[in-house]
């Protein structure tokens, strides 16, 4: 005889004791620390000298370039593994509706590289 | 007396689902949070090992040395003390969430990961991997993409230029050599035919391959493993990978404004996370819990005689358990090698090696792994 | 009693509503984008709870067209956004009158 | 009660609530962020539906690819919360909302869900009986993934394979107004 339960329910609870792991540890340190704030100690980091401008501004566009490309590849892969689990029921047709559909996102791929849009300089 | 004890016998039977698996889970929680202070304590001996250095050796427990092994311990309280503070241009409650983010992922991925076969208790048959899905690892993937949010999250919330820009070099790193990651294990799913880790592992040691070596994963499709150790590494924002926290150009990245118990959540995640991942390789290419050249069915035939059934059963649990952490060990070495034999990439290097050899190769090895277990099983 | 599926169709409703107030009382782009994004998740909801009801895939399937399309929309909605911003630092709706006739 | 019923329900209101607090923050990271958890909160209601597939990808596509691009645009822009404002609420719009919660209550009552299930009916689909859709593949109804994967590749093959074009198309479109004129904006990396 198999016990079984929701199999969610193991998720639940190791996230319930994580963060009273992750919490404890926190507020313990609160706790238990020393308080002796002063001006310099709460201060913006920058190796020591006085800070320079905000940290509010705007970044490299790259960064976004490389999320639209993770978004296409990680859909990608998410529909691959559908794939992979009936690999041997599907056969060849299979491999080869993947195939044109693999093809269809390397062009998209090789277009991006093309453009530059990975080249960090 | 009697009776109080037989309800509580009554109660077990009745929900052995729900406590076997809170034993399961409490087991596993065990493990991912000793791994943080003892890979710490390793990683310093190691170092001071390869720079020809003693390395923290002092500090003992009842007054025996033990090669420094109460390092972790005075080092947990140490944290536990330092001033926890919060700085002025902080956003506050993102400030304090971002640092329980990766460790509550970290703790709750390290469920996906069987951590033995199965044991036999008073009849249930209890199996022992904490979160069992029909996703499979699937589960593990999704932990660790959600892990981007904590890294941006230190960076953003701290306000502090340094730390946005490690933050989101770190997590730009992470999303992309998750592509790669998920490519590499692809290969793995259609040769085993499941996406469950407990059935990869039991098609790891149903055969042998060629006659004399384990039928494991490594050498059926050893590009995927390569692949998969690589991205392992930046996945985990590990060195040669670690650039988002590199301390001559960032300071210290998104770690920057973090400080005590904070900072130290983060290496939580990060350890067990790292954990996660090493066991993730061991189920799929290394065979998991098993014994090579000895299955786990056989290993109980064995051990039955010296014990009784179920007895053998769990003996052959710990000794697959022990299996298991000696096979993840052995990657954990090779983490702590690498960090101190490798040198840094640069940033533009390893976007490049990320998106443009890595992902080509792990497509390729997709197309060919695919067409030779084709013709191998289709035709 | 209520089964799973029908009360998701319940709770689907609700968040769909709570995206079209999001999509309706927000002048900020990025902040309609989110809120599409809640619609589109109400929708997956449904979706999946149709599935169950039916006892087909079909519902899943679905949702899995529908999250590539979300991709979509986000990539090309936000590009919008990093082209606007930059050509009139400003992402609020209703600064955006240039084709208005 | 039972526990999954319980938990089903929690989580649905906790979401709900979530998105009612989601549209009123000033923070767009605050905003993406109290998204994230809502999609991860019905990631969980997919998993109570046995949709183990479908809580996957949410996680994966949704919380950890689609909400990244969000983030990191939020990141990038870093836009202050002082640019956000509300916006007044016109005729339209009342007339907008009547009608859609006209239409949200008629689909959830009794009729409306009458017609859903007429409609079911009408195409041979009996409720809650396990029909495994127009193909030869069967597998068990725990075998989530195989079944959702037959379904894909045999019924909605057409529609996958569209599905590449898009989001290539897609792609495409995004790098190509994103990277417009990068040239003259030399931006600090």
């Amino acid at each position: 005889m198999t016990a079984s339960i929701n199999p969610y329910l193991p998720i639940l609870v190791a996230f319930v004791l994580a963060l009273l792991v992750a919490g404890g540890a926190t507020i313990a340190s609160f706790l238990l620390g020393p308080k002796k704030p002063n001006p310099a100690k709460l201060d913006v980091y920058e190796c020591g000298v006085p800070a320079v401008g905000t940290a509010r501004q705007r970044l490299s566009v790259k960064f976004y370039l490389t999320a639209i490309l993770f978004i296409l590849f990680d859909i990608e892969t998410v529909f691959l593994y559908l794939w992979a689990v009936l690999f041997g029921q599907l056969k060849w047709f299979g491999i080869i509706e993947v195939a044109l559909f693999v093809a269809t996102l390397v062009v998209g791929y090789i277009y991006v590289l093309r453009r530059g849009a990975l080249n960090w300089d | 007396m009697e009776g109080s004890l037989g309800a509580v016998a009554q109660f077990l039977d009745t929900n052995i689902g729900l406590v076997a698996s809170i034993g399961k889970i409490a087991l596993a929680l065990v493990i991912a949070l000793q791994v943080a202070p003892i890979m710490v304590w390793v990683e310093r001996r190691q170092a001071a090992f390869i720079q020809r250095r003693i390395g923290p050796n002092r500090v003992g427990l009842f007054g025996f040395r033990l090669f420094g092994l109460g390092q972790p311990l005075a080092d947990t309280i140490k944290l536990l003390f330092k001033e926890d503070f919060i700085p002025q241009q902080a956003n506050k409650f993102f400030y304090v969430l971002a640092p329980i983010l990766p460790a509550v992922i970290g703790l709750v991925a390290i469920q996906g990961i069987p951590l033995g076969k199965e044991i036999i208790v008073a009849g249930h048959t209890i199996d022992l991997q904490p979160v069992n899905l029909n996703a499979g690892f699937l589960y593990l993937f999704a932990m660790s993409a959600l892990g981007v949010y904590g890294v941006a999250l230190a960076g953003w919330s701290s306000n502090n230029k340094y730390a946005l820009l490690g933050g989101l070099r770190a997590s730009a790193q992470m999303i992309s050599y998750e592509i790669a990651m998920g490519l590499a294990l692809l290969p793995m799913v259609f040769i085993y035919g499941t996406l469950d880790l407990q059935g990869m592992i039991a098609a790891q040691s149903d055969s042998l391959l060629f006659g004399f070596l384990p039928n494991w994963g490594i050498f059926l499709s050893p590009i995927s493993f390569v692949l998969f150790v690589v991205t392992m590494f930046a996945e985990t924002n590990r060195l040669p990978f670690d650039l988002a926290e590199g301390e001559a150009e960032l300071v210290a990245g998104f770690l920057v404004e973090y400080g005590s118990m904070r900072w130290s959540l983060f290496f939580l995640g990060e350890y067990a996370m790292m954990f996660t991942l090493s066991a993730l390789t061991t189920c799929v290419f290394l065979g998991g819990y098993e014994i090579p050249w000895l299955p786990h069915a056989q290993l109980v035939t064995l051990l039955t005689p010296i014990f009784t059934a179920e007895p053998a059963t769990w003996v052959a649990a710990a000794i697959g358990l022990g299996v298991l952490i000696v096979k993840v060990a052995a990657f954990m070495f090779l983490f702590v090698q690498a960090r101190f034999t490798l040198p840094r990439f640069r940033y533009d290097q390893l976007m490049r090696v990320g998106w443009v050899y890595m992902l080509p190769v792990a497509l390729l090895n997709l197309v060919v792994m695919a067409l030779i277990v084709g013709f191998l099983r289709l035709t | 009693m209520l089964t799973l599926p029908e009360l998701g169709l319940y709770f689907s409703f609700l968040l769909f509503l709570v995206g079209l107030a999001g999509v309706m009382f927000r002048k900020n782009i990025l902040f309609m984008m989110l809120s599409v994004e809640i619609l589109l998740n109400a929708a997956n909801l449904a979706f999946v709870c149709a599935s169950k009801l039916t006892g087909t895939m079909d519902g899943q399937v679905v949702m899995f067209f529908v999250m590539a399309v979300a991709a979509c929309e986000a990539a090309i909605g936000l590009a919008l956004i990093i082209a606007l911003y930059r050509t009139k630092a400003s992402i609020e709706a209703d600064d955006l009158k240039a084709l208005r006739g | 009660m039972n526990l999954s019923l319980l938990s089903f329900i929690v989580m649905g209101i906790t979401a709900v609530l979530l998105s009612g607090v989601m549209i009123t923050r000033r923070w767009p990271v605050s905003a993406a962020m109290v998204l994230i958890a809502i999609m991860t909160l019905l990631a969980g209601m997919f998993g109570l539906l046995e949709a183990h597939f479908a809580a996957a990808a949410q996680i994966i596509v949704y919380a950890g690819a689609i909400m990244v691009v969000f983030v990191f645009v939020i990141m990038l822009l870093n836009l202050p919360p002082e640019e956000l404002r509300y916006g007044g609420v016109t005729v339209g719009e009342m007339i907008l909302i009547a009608v859609s919660v006209f239409v949200a209550v008629g689909l959830g009552t009794k009729v409306g869900q009458g017609f859903l299930t007429t409609g079911l009916e009408s195409m041979g689909v009996a409720q809650g009986e396990s029909v495994a859709g127009g193909h030869h593949m069967y597998f068990p109804a725990s075998e989530n993934v195989k079944n959702v994967a037959a379904s894909m590749f045999v019924d909605y093959l057409w529609a996958f394979e569209l599905i590449s074009f898009l989001i290539m198309a897609a792609v495409i479109g995004a790098v190509v107004i994103a990277k417009k004129r990068s040239a003259e904006h030399a931006d600090a990396a």
